[in-house]
C-alpha cells in the first residue's frame, strides 16, 4: 500500500515547517522535513557592515537563542582582532548563556515538548497540566531575569560587544538574583526526576553525537569539537569537514560530515553535550541524575527532555557559582584595534553547536559570513530518525505515524527560523571555507 | 475640604438620551461629607474619572438649586464612550469642581445674550437655569442663540419650550432634512444674530461652542459694537489634571483649568486669533 | 545668621550628621557625568571639571585640591521633589463602585548637598506651581516639607550658565539651610535656617572675620567674570509676543528634534501626564472587578499628542511646539507667576542633542528682518 | 461573558515577538483566562478558525504565500495588530529592499533558483489595513500586556509615542550623545525599550523605529558634526527598522 503521510504545519516548534513521509511498496521511500520559513538573507546583508552590527544583526536570526548568535559572532570577531577578554567578562558571558539555556530549555520542556507526554494542545488547555507549566514558567522567568540583568532584556539583549560588555553589573545587582536562583536550583533537581519518569514509548536509532568539549567545564563558549565516534577537531577543521547541501523542499540547508567520501549525518544539541561532557557536571547534579534512574549516555532523542532538565540544573548551579565569585571589574571592555582577517568560532546554543565564520576587512567590516545553525545540522538526522520510526510502524494508522513523527521532530527542539540561514558565502572562492 | 486630586464616587441616578451621541447624566455624590461641602459655580467643570479608563473634563450643566448634579456629554473618546455604556446605579468617579465659571454678577439685572454651538450648550445650561430661576425678579432681557448640526442634534430639545416662555430663543441648524419638520433657521448662528437687534453697550454675552464658531461670532459682536470686556467665552483644551499642574491646557499664558475655562474676551483676544498657540 | 570657617574634611562630618536624619542626595559620577544621587562625601567628584557647550558635555579630572570644581549635570531638585514617575493612588474597582487608596509618604526626608543658586531659584518656582495653585499638590508638599539644603556657591560656572543675567546666581541669597563657599583650602559655611545653625554647632570651626567675607566677595566676583553667556531680559514678554510669527521659529523647527530633552532637564519644567495602569494580573474576565494604579510621569510639550483633543491637535507642528516651550519659559511664565520660568542654568543648551541655545534664539527673535 | 478570540500569526520573522507573549510568564495564564488563545502555532496545536476578535501578526511580507496569508488573516480578524519591527516596519530583512535580490540569493544559497521570494520585505500595513501597531525589535512584553488589557477594558493603550530621550531622562540615564559624543538614535526613535542601550552606556540603534514626524536629517547633521561619515550615519538607521526610518526621512523632505 502506498501512502503519503503529511503534517503541513508543525505546531509547538519555533518557525515554520512540516513533515512528509512517503511509503511505497512496503518501504519508506522518502522523508522530508519541509521547511518553508521564508529566507531572510542574513549572510548577504551582513556584507559591508561594521563588526558591532554582526553581533546585533545575527541575534535577530532567532528570538529564542539570540545570545548564542551573539556569542559565536563576538568570539569569532575577537579571534580575528586578537582580543583576549578578562576573566570576569568570560564568566559573565557564561552567565548570559546560563540565562538563555534556562529560558529556552524551560520553554521547550514545559510549553512545547512536555505536552506530548500528556496529550494536551497547549500549556493552558489542560487543568491538570497547569501546575507543571506554571512551575516551568517560574524557572523560565529566572532565566529571563538573568538575561535582563546582563543584557537589558530577555530577547535580543544589547550589552555584548567586542572586547567585553558595554557595561557590567555591580556585584550587588547580580547578588540580588541569588536567593531565587538557589530556590530554582532545588526545583530543577526535582524536574530531572519528573522528566526521567515520563513515558518514552519508542526509541531512536543510534547516531553520532557532536558537541564542543573542554577539559575544564561543561561547554558553552569554548573548546574543541568532538564526537562520540572519536572526532576531535578545531572549528576550522570542522567547517572543512561539514558539507552543506540544498534540497528542493526546504529553505534550510542540510549538513553532514564528509568522512571518506561518505556524508555522515550527526546530531548536535543537549543530548550530544550531555553524552560527551557528563563527567564535568557537578556531583550534586550527577547524583540527582542517578537517583532519577537515568543512565548515561542517553541515545534516544525523545529523551532529550531529560538532558534539557539536567542542563537547566547545571545552568542554575553554574549561575550561582559565577555570581558568588563575581567582582565588578574596573573596565567592562578591552580596548582593541580592528584588523583584517578570517576566523571561525562555535559555541553551544541551547539547540546545539552554532558555528560562525567571518572574513573582515581592515576596518572590521564584513567581507563574508558563514553561519551554520544547529537545526540545519540536525535536519538530515531528523529525517533518518523519522524514516526508521515509520519503517518499524508501517502498519499503524496514518494519524498515529504523523503524531509520532511530529513528536520526534519536537524532541529535537528544532529552531526553524535559525535553520533557514545557513551557509556558504565567499562566492569568489566558491566553498564554505 | 476634600482633596480634589482624588476622585470620589457618584452614582448615576438617571440618564437621558439627548441626541444620537449625547447623553445627560444625573449623579448623586455618595459620600455624605463631600456631598455637603460640594458646591460649584455655573461654568465650572468636573473631571469625570473612570478608574482604569481615564478622565475627561466635563462641564457641570446643572444649577446649584437643581436636585441632581448634571453632566451632558458627547461621545468623543475613551472616557465618554465608557460612560455611554454605563447604566443607572453604576458609579462614576468625580474630581472637582474646577475652574472659574461664568461671572454671574455680570448677568444680574442686565441684558444677557447666550450663544452656544453643539454640546457647547452644556456649560450654559446652568446659566439658563440660573436666569430662569430668577426670572420673576430680575430685569434685563435674555436672548439665547443656539446652533446645532441638524434638528436631531439639538441638545436639551425639550427644555427650550420652557425657556421660550421667559427668554427670546433662536435655534439654527446647519442642515435640515427636507423630510423633517423644522421651522427654525438653517445656517450658522451668526446669521441669527445678524437678524436680531440688541443694545450692544448694555449687554453681557456668554459664548461656548467650537472655537471657529466662537471666533466668528465674536468678530460679528465686536463689529456691532459690543465691547470686548462684555464678552465671555468658555474654552476647551486638552485637560489632564484639572488643577493647574500638568501643563496640557495652556491657551497662551492661561491655564484653561484654573484661569478659565471661562475667559473675558478682552483678556485673551491677543491669543484667540493666533494659530497653534 | 551664623557663619563659620571649616576645613574641607569637615564636610564629611556634615554629610554624616545629615545622614542620621536624612537620605543624603549629592553629586556623584555615573557614566562620565555628574548626576544627583544618594551619595556620601567620598562620592563627590572632587577635582573633576566639566566642559560644556551647546549639545556637549565632557568631564575631566584636573590636578586640583578643589572639591566643587564641577558644575551641575542634568538633574535638579525636580528629580526628587516631583519625581519622574509617581503613583498618585491605587484603586480597586468592583460592580459596586471603586475604592481609592493613597500611598503613604516614603520614609526619611531628603537632604540635598551641592545645590546651586539657580537650583534654589528653580525650587521656588516649582513651589509656586505645585503649592500656590487652587489645589496644593499633596505629594509634592509631602516630599518638599522637611528637606534640608546645603547649597554651594559656584566657582566654576559652565560655558552655558547665564544665571547672572537672570538674577538668580551665581551665589545663593536665600532658600538654603547651609551655604558653602569654597575658598582655597577652606570652606565658608553660612547658615540660612535654625536647622542649619544646629548642624554648624557640631562642627569644629572658626568664626569668620571681615577679611573672610571679602574673600567670598572676590570668589563671587571672579565667578561672575567667568560667566560668558547672557540673556537680555528687558521687554521680555513683549519681544516674544510681538514676534510670534517671526521667521526664526521655522528655522529652529528645521533643526529641532522635538526629543523633549530640554524640558526634561529644565529644573522648572513641570509638565506631566497622569494615566491609569492595569495589568493582566489584576483584571478579571468579567471586567467588573479590577485594580490598578494612577501614575503620573513627566511629560513634555514636545510630545506629539500633548495638546490633542477630540477633533484635532492644538499644536500639530514642530514649529508650534518649540515656540510654545520658549514662549512659556520667557513670556507666559511672567504672566502666570510673575517672573520668567528660566533661571539661567543652561541645562537645556547643554543637553539638547543638537545644541539649540535659548539665549541665542532670543537674540535672533530680537533681530528685525 | 464569552471570551474574545485571539489568533497569533507569523510571517517572516525570528519568533522573538511571539516569544514576548510567552515571556509574560505566569501572566500567560491570566491572558489565557481573559482571552481565548485560539491560534498560536508556536505554543498551541490547533487549526485555524474562521473568525478572530484579535489577530496579532508577527513578521513581514516577503513571499507570495505571505501576501495571500495576510489578506486571509485580515479577512478573519475584527481587529488586527502588528507586533514588532518586522510586521510594523519590514524588519531587518528589509535591508534587501535596497539591494539586488539575485545577488543576495546567490550569496546564501548554492542553488538560488530554488528560492522564490519577493524582492522586498514590507510591513503588513502595506498590504492590509491595520488597527494598531506595536513597535520594537522585539516588542516589550509589558507593552503587549498593556495593549491587550486596554483592548479588553476599552481604552487607548498607554503606549508612549514620544522620543526615547524622554525615557532616558525619566530614568535618569546620562546622555551618551551629549556626554560621550557617541551617535545615538534616541532623539528620533520611539520610546518603548526603557532606554536600554543608553543604560548600558551605548547609543540607541533604533529597535523601536522612528517616532512620528521625526526630524531625522537634523540628527544626521549632528552626527556629521561629530565627525561621523555620512555613510556611517545612514548605516546607523539601516537596521531592524530601516524601511521605516528611510520612509520617515523621505516624508520629511516633502
Ligand atoms: C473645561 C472643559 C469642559 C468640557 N465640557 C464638556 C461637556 O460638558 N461635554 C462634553 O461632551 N465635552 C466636554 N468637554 C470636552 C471633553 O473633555 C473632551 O471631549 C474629552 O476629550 C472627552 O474625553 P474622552 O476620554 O472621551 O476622549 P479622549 O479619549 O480624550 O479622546 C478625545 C479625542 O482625542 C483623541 N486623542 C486623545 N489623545 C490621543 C492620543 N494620545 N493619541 C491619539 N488620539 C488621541 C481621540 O482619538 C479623540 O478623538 C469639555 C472640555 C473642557 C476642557
Ligand atoms: S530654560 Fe534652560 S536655561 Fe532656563 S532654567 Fe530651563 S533648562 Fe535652565
Ligand atoms: S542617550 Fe540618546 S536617547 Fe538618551 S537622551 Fe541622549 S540622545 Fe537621547
Ligand atoms: S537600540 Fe535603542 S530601542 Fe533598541 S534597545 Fe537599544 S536603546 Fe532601546
Amino acid at each position: 500500500m502506498n501512502r503519503i503521510i503529511k503534517s503541513d504545519y508543525l505546531a509547538r516548534v519555533e518557525g515554520e515547517g512540516g513533515i512528509m513521509i512517503e511509503i511505497k511498496d512496503g518501504t519508506v521511500a522518502k522523508v522530508h522535513v519541509r521547511i518553508f520559513e521564508a529566507p531572510r538573507f542574513f549572510e548577504a546583508f551582513l556584507r559591508g557592515r561594521p563588526y558591532q552590527d554582526v553581533i546585533d544583526f545575527t541575534s535577530r536570526i532567532c528570538g529564542i537563542c539570540p545570545v548564542a548568535y551573539q556569542m559565536s559572532s563576538v568570539h569569532a570577531i575577537e579571534k580575528i582582532f586578537k582580543v583576549a577578554v578578562s576573566p570576569p567578562v568570560r564568566a559573565l558571558r557564561r552567565l548570559l548563556y546560563c540565562g538563555e539555556w534556562i529560558a529556552s530549555h524551560a520553554l521547550h520542556m514545559y510549553l512545547l515538548q512536555g505536552l506530548d507526554f500528556y496529550g494536551f494542545d497547549s500549556a493552558w488547555s489542560g487543568r491538570e497540566y497547569r501546575e507543571i507549566a506554571k512551575q516551568g514558567l517560574r524557572l523560565k522567568k529566572i532565566g529571563n531575569a538573568i538575561l535582563a540583568v546582563l543584557g537589558g532584556r530577555p530577547v535580543h539583549p544589547v550589552s555584548v560587544r567586542v572586547g567585553g560588555f558595554f557595561s557590567m553589573p555591580s556585584r550587588k545587582t547580580l547578588a540580588s538574583l541569588l536567593p531565587e536562583l538557589e530556590k530554582a536550583f532545588e526545583e530543577s533537581l526535582k524536574a530531572i526526576a519528573w522528566t526521567a519518569a515520563l513515558d518514552f514509548k519508542d526509541y531512536s536509532p543510534d547516531a553520532e553525537f557532536i558537541s564542543l568539549c573542554s577539559s575544564e567545564e561543561y561547554p558553552m563558549n569554548e573548546g574543541r569539537i568532538m564526537s562520540t565516534n572519536g572526532l576531535d577537531v578545531t572549528f576550522e577543521e570542522f567547517l572543512a569537514a561539514v558539507q552543506e547541501h540544498q534540497v528542493d523542499y526546504a529553505t534550510a540547508l542540510h549538513a553532514a560530515i564528509m568522512r571518506e567520501g561518505i556524508a555522515v549525518t550527526y546530531l548536535v544539541g543537549p543530548l550530544s553535550r550531555l553524552n560527551l561532557n557528563h563527567e564535568r557536571l557537578p556531583s550534586g547534579i550527577r547524583s540527582a541524575v542517578t537517583a532519577a534512574g537515568v543512565s548515561l549516555p542517553i541515545r534516544n532523542i525523545r529523551m532529550a527532555i531529560i538532558a534539557r532538565a539536567i542542563e537547566i540544573s547545571y545552568a542554575f548551579h553554574e549561575a550561582i557559582r559565577i555570581i558568588q565569585d563575581y567582582e565588578q571589574p574596573e573596565k567592562a571592555c578591552e580596548s582593541f584595534e580592528p584588523s583584517a582577517g578570517a576566523a571561525a568560532w562555535a559555541t553551544e546554543a541551547p539547540r546545539g553547536t552554532l558555528i560562525h565564520r567571518y572574513e573582515l576587512d581592515e576596518k572590521g567590516c564584513v567581507i563574508a559570513a558563514t553561519i551554520i545553525p544547529p537545526t540545519s545540522q540536525n535536519l538530515a538526522q531528523m529525517e533518518k530518525d523519522i524514516a526508521a520510526f515509520a519503517g518499524r510502524h508501517m502498519a499503524k494508522p496514518t494519524d498515529y505515524i504523523r503524531r509520532e513523527a511530529e513528536k520526534i521532530v519536537r524532541g529535537y527542539d528544532p529552531c526553524i527560523s535559525c535553520s533557514t540561514h545557513a551557509m556558504i558565502v565567499d562566492s569568489s572562492r566558491g566553498s564554505a571555507i | 475640604m476634600y482633596d480634589r486630586s482624588i476622585p470620589f464616587g457618584a452614582t448615576i441616578k438617571w440618564m437621558k438620551k439627548e441626541t444620537r451621541d449625547t447623553w445627560t447624566y444625573a449623579l448623586r455624590i455618595n459620600d455624605r461629607e463631600i456631598k455637603k461641602s460640594y458646591c460649584f459655580q455655573p461654568g465650572q467643570f468636573n473631571m469625570l474619572s473612570l478608574p482604569g479608563i481615564g478622565e475627561a473634563a466635563i462641564s457641570i450643566s446643572s444649577h446649584a438649586a437643581d436636585h441632581d448634579l448634571l453632566h451632558t456629554l458627547k461621545v468623543a473618546g475613551d472616557v465618554t464612550t465608557a460612560i455611554s455604556k454605563m447604566r443607572a446605579g453604576d458609579v462614576i468617579g468625580v474630581r472637582g469642581p474646577f475652574g472659574r465659571g461664568w461671572p454671574m454678577e455680570e448677568a444680574d439685572n442686565k441684558n444677557v445674550i447666550i450663544i452656544a454651538g453643539g454640546v457647547g450648550i452644556a456649560p450654559l445650561r446652568s446659566v439658563m437655569r440660573h436666569l430662569a430661576a430668577r426670572h420673576r425678579d430680575r430685569s434685563g432681557k435674555v436672548m439665547i442663540y443656539y446652533g446645532a448640526k441638524t434638528p436631531k442634534d439639538i441638545v436639551y430639545r425639550d427644555e427650550f419650550p420652557r425657556y421660550r416662555d421667559m427668554f427670546s430663543v433662536f435655534l439654527a441648524v446647519d442642515k435640515a432634512d427636507p423630510e423633517e419638520y423644522w421651522k427654525g433657521e438653517v445656517g450658522l448662528v451668526t446669521r441669527l444674530l445678524a437678524k436680531t437687534s440688541f443694545d450692544p453697550l448694555g449687554t453681557t454675552v456668554f459664548i461656548c461652542g467650537p472655537e471657529v464658531m466662537m471666533r466668528a461670532t465674536i468678530s460679528d459682536l465686536l463689529i456691532r459694537g459690543v465691547p470686548g470686556e462684555k464678552i465671555y467665552l468658555s474654552m476647551e483644551r486638552h485637560m489632564n489634571c484639572g488643577m493647574g499642574i500638568c501643563g496640557h491646557c495652556f491657551f497662551g499664558p492661561k491655564f484653561v483649568c484654573k484661569d478659565g475655562p471661562v475667559f473675558r474676551y478682552a483678556d485673551i483676544a491677543d491669543f484667540l486669533g493666533l494659530r497653534e498657540v | 545668621m551664623k557663619r563659620v570657617k571649616i576645613i574641607k574634611e569637615d564636610l564629611k562630618t556634615i554629610f554624616e550628621a545629615l545622614a542620621q536624619r536624612y537620605r543624603t542626595i549629592g553629586p556623584k559620577l555615573v557614566h562620565g557625568t555628574v548626576v544627583m544621587a544618594e551619595s556620601s562625601f567620598e562620592d563627590i567628584p572632587a577635582g573633576y571639571e566639566d566642559r560644556q557647550g551647546p549639545g556637549s558635555y565632557r568631564l575631566e579630572k584636573k590636578e586640583t585640591e578643589e572639591i566643587f570644581s564641577f558644575s551641575p549635570g542634568a538633574d535638579s531638585f525636580k528629580k526628587y521633589l516631583c519625581p519622574s514617575s509617581v503613583t498618585s493612588f491605587s484603586f480597586q474597582k468592583s460592580a459596586k463602585g471603586f475604592v481609592v487608596d493613597v500611598p503613604e509618604r516614603e520614609g526619611m526626608p531628603l537632604a540635598f548637598i551641592g545645590s546651586r543658586a539657580c537650583d534654589l531659584a528653580a525650587l521656588s518656582l516649582l513651589d509656586q506651581v505645585f503649592l500656590d495653585g487652587p489645589v496644593r499638590d499633596q505629594g509634592y508638599e509631602g516630599r518638599r516639607k522637611s528637606i534640608f539644603i546645603v547649597s554651594v556657591n559656584c566657582n566654576h560656572p559652565s560655558e552655558n550658565c547665564f544665571c547672572d543675567a537672570m538674577g538668580t546666581g551665581p551665589y545663593a541669597k536665600e532658600g538654603f539651610d547651609l551655604c558653602i563657599t569654597e575658598i582655597r583650602n577652606w570652606l565658608l559655611v553660612e547658615a540660612g535656617s535654625v536647622e542649619g545653625e544646629k548642624v554648624l554647632e557640631i562642627l569644629p570651626h572658626r568664626e569668620i572675620d571681615a577679611g573672610d567675607l571679602d574673600e567670598k566677595r572676590i570668589v563671587i566676583a571672579r565667578c561672575r567674570e567667568m560667566i560668558k553667556k547672557s540673556m537680555k531680559t528687558e521687554d521680555l514678554p513683549g519681544v516674544i509676543y510681538r514676534n510670534l510669527e517671526h521667521p526664526r521659529w521655522t528655522e529652529i523647527a528645521g533643526k529641532d528634534l522635538e526629543c523633549g530633552n530640554c524640558t526634561m532637564v529644565c529644573p522648572t519644567c513641570f509638565c506631566n501626564s497622569s494615566y491609569d495602569v492595569l495589568s493582566l494580573r489584576t483584571v478579571s474576565s468579567n471586567l467588573r472587578d479590577f485594580s490598578g494604579v494612577r501614575r503620573r510621569t513627566w511629560d513634555s510639550c514636545f510630545s506629539k499628542n500633548f495638546a490633542r483633543v477630540h477633533g484635532g491637535n492644538f499644536r500639530p507642528s514642530r514649529r508650534a511646539r518649540y515656540r510654545h516651550w520658549m514662549t512659556h519659559k520667557l513670556a507666559y511664565w511672567i504672566e502666570q507667576f510673575g517672573s520668567p520660568g528660566c533661571v539661567g542654568c543652561g541645562r537645556c543648551i547643554t543637553w539638547c542633542p543638537v545644541g539649540i541655545d535659548i539665549t541665542h534664539e532670543l537674540e535672533e527673535l530680537r533681530r528685525v528682518r | 461573558m464569552k471570551r474574545q478570540r485571539i489568533g497569533i500569526f507569523k510571517l517572516a520573522s525570528c519568533d522573538g515577538c511571539q516569544l514576548a507573549v510567552l515571556n509574560l510568564n505566569e501572566e500567560l495564564f491570566d491572558l489565557a483566562e481573559l482571552y481565548d488563545i485560539a491560534y498560536f502555532r508556536e505554543a498551541l496545536n490547533r487549526s485555524p478558525l474562521k473568525q478572530y476578535d484579535i489577530a496579532l501578526v508577527e513578521g513581514s511580507v516577503t513571499t507570495e504565500r505571505q501576501k495571500k496569508e495576510i489578506i486571509e488573516i485580515r479577512e478573519r480578524a475584527r481587529f488586527l495588530m502588528t507586533i514588532g519591527a518586522c510586521a510594523t516596519a519590514g524588519g531587518i530583512q528589509a535591508l534587501r529592499n535596497w539591494a539586488n535580490l539575485a545577488e543576495f540569493k546567490r550569496q546564501v544559497y548554492p542553488s538560488p533558483e530554488l528560492i522564490s521570494v519577493l524582492p522586498t520585505s514590507t510591513p503588513v500595513s502595506e498590504h492590509v489595513y491595520i488597527d494598531y501597531e506595536l513597535w520594537g525589535c522585539p516588542v516589550d512584553a509589558e507593552a503587549l500586556s498593556e495593549t491587550l488589557v486596554s483592548l479588553m477594558v476599552g481604552r487607548r493603550p498607554g503606549i508612549p509615542i514620544y522620543s526615547l530621550c524622554m525615557d532616558c531622562k525619566i530614568k535618569g540615564i546620562p546622555c551618551v550623545l551629549v556626554s560621550q559624543g557617541d551617535p545615538c538614535l534616541g532623539p528620533v526613535t520611539r520610546a518603548g525599550c526603557g532606554a536600554l542601550c543608553p543604560s548600558f552606556g551605548r547609543g540607541c540603534f533604533g529597535c523601536f523605529g522612528p517616532k512620528e514626524g521625526a526630524n531625522i536629517d537634523a540628527l544626521m547633521h549632528r552626527f556629521e558634526d561629530l565627525k561621523m561619515a555620512r555613510k556611517d550615519a545612514v548605516l546607523l538607521m539601516d537596521k531592524m527598522n530601516t524601511y521605516a526610518y528611510r520612509r520617515t526621512r523621505l516624508e520629511q523632505d516633502h
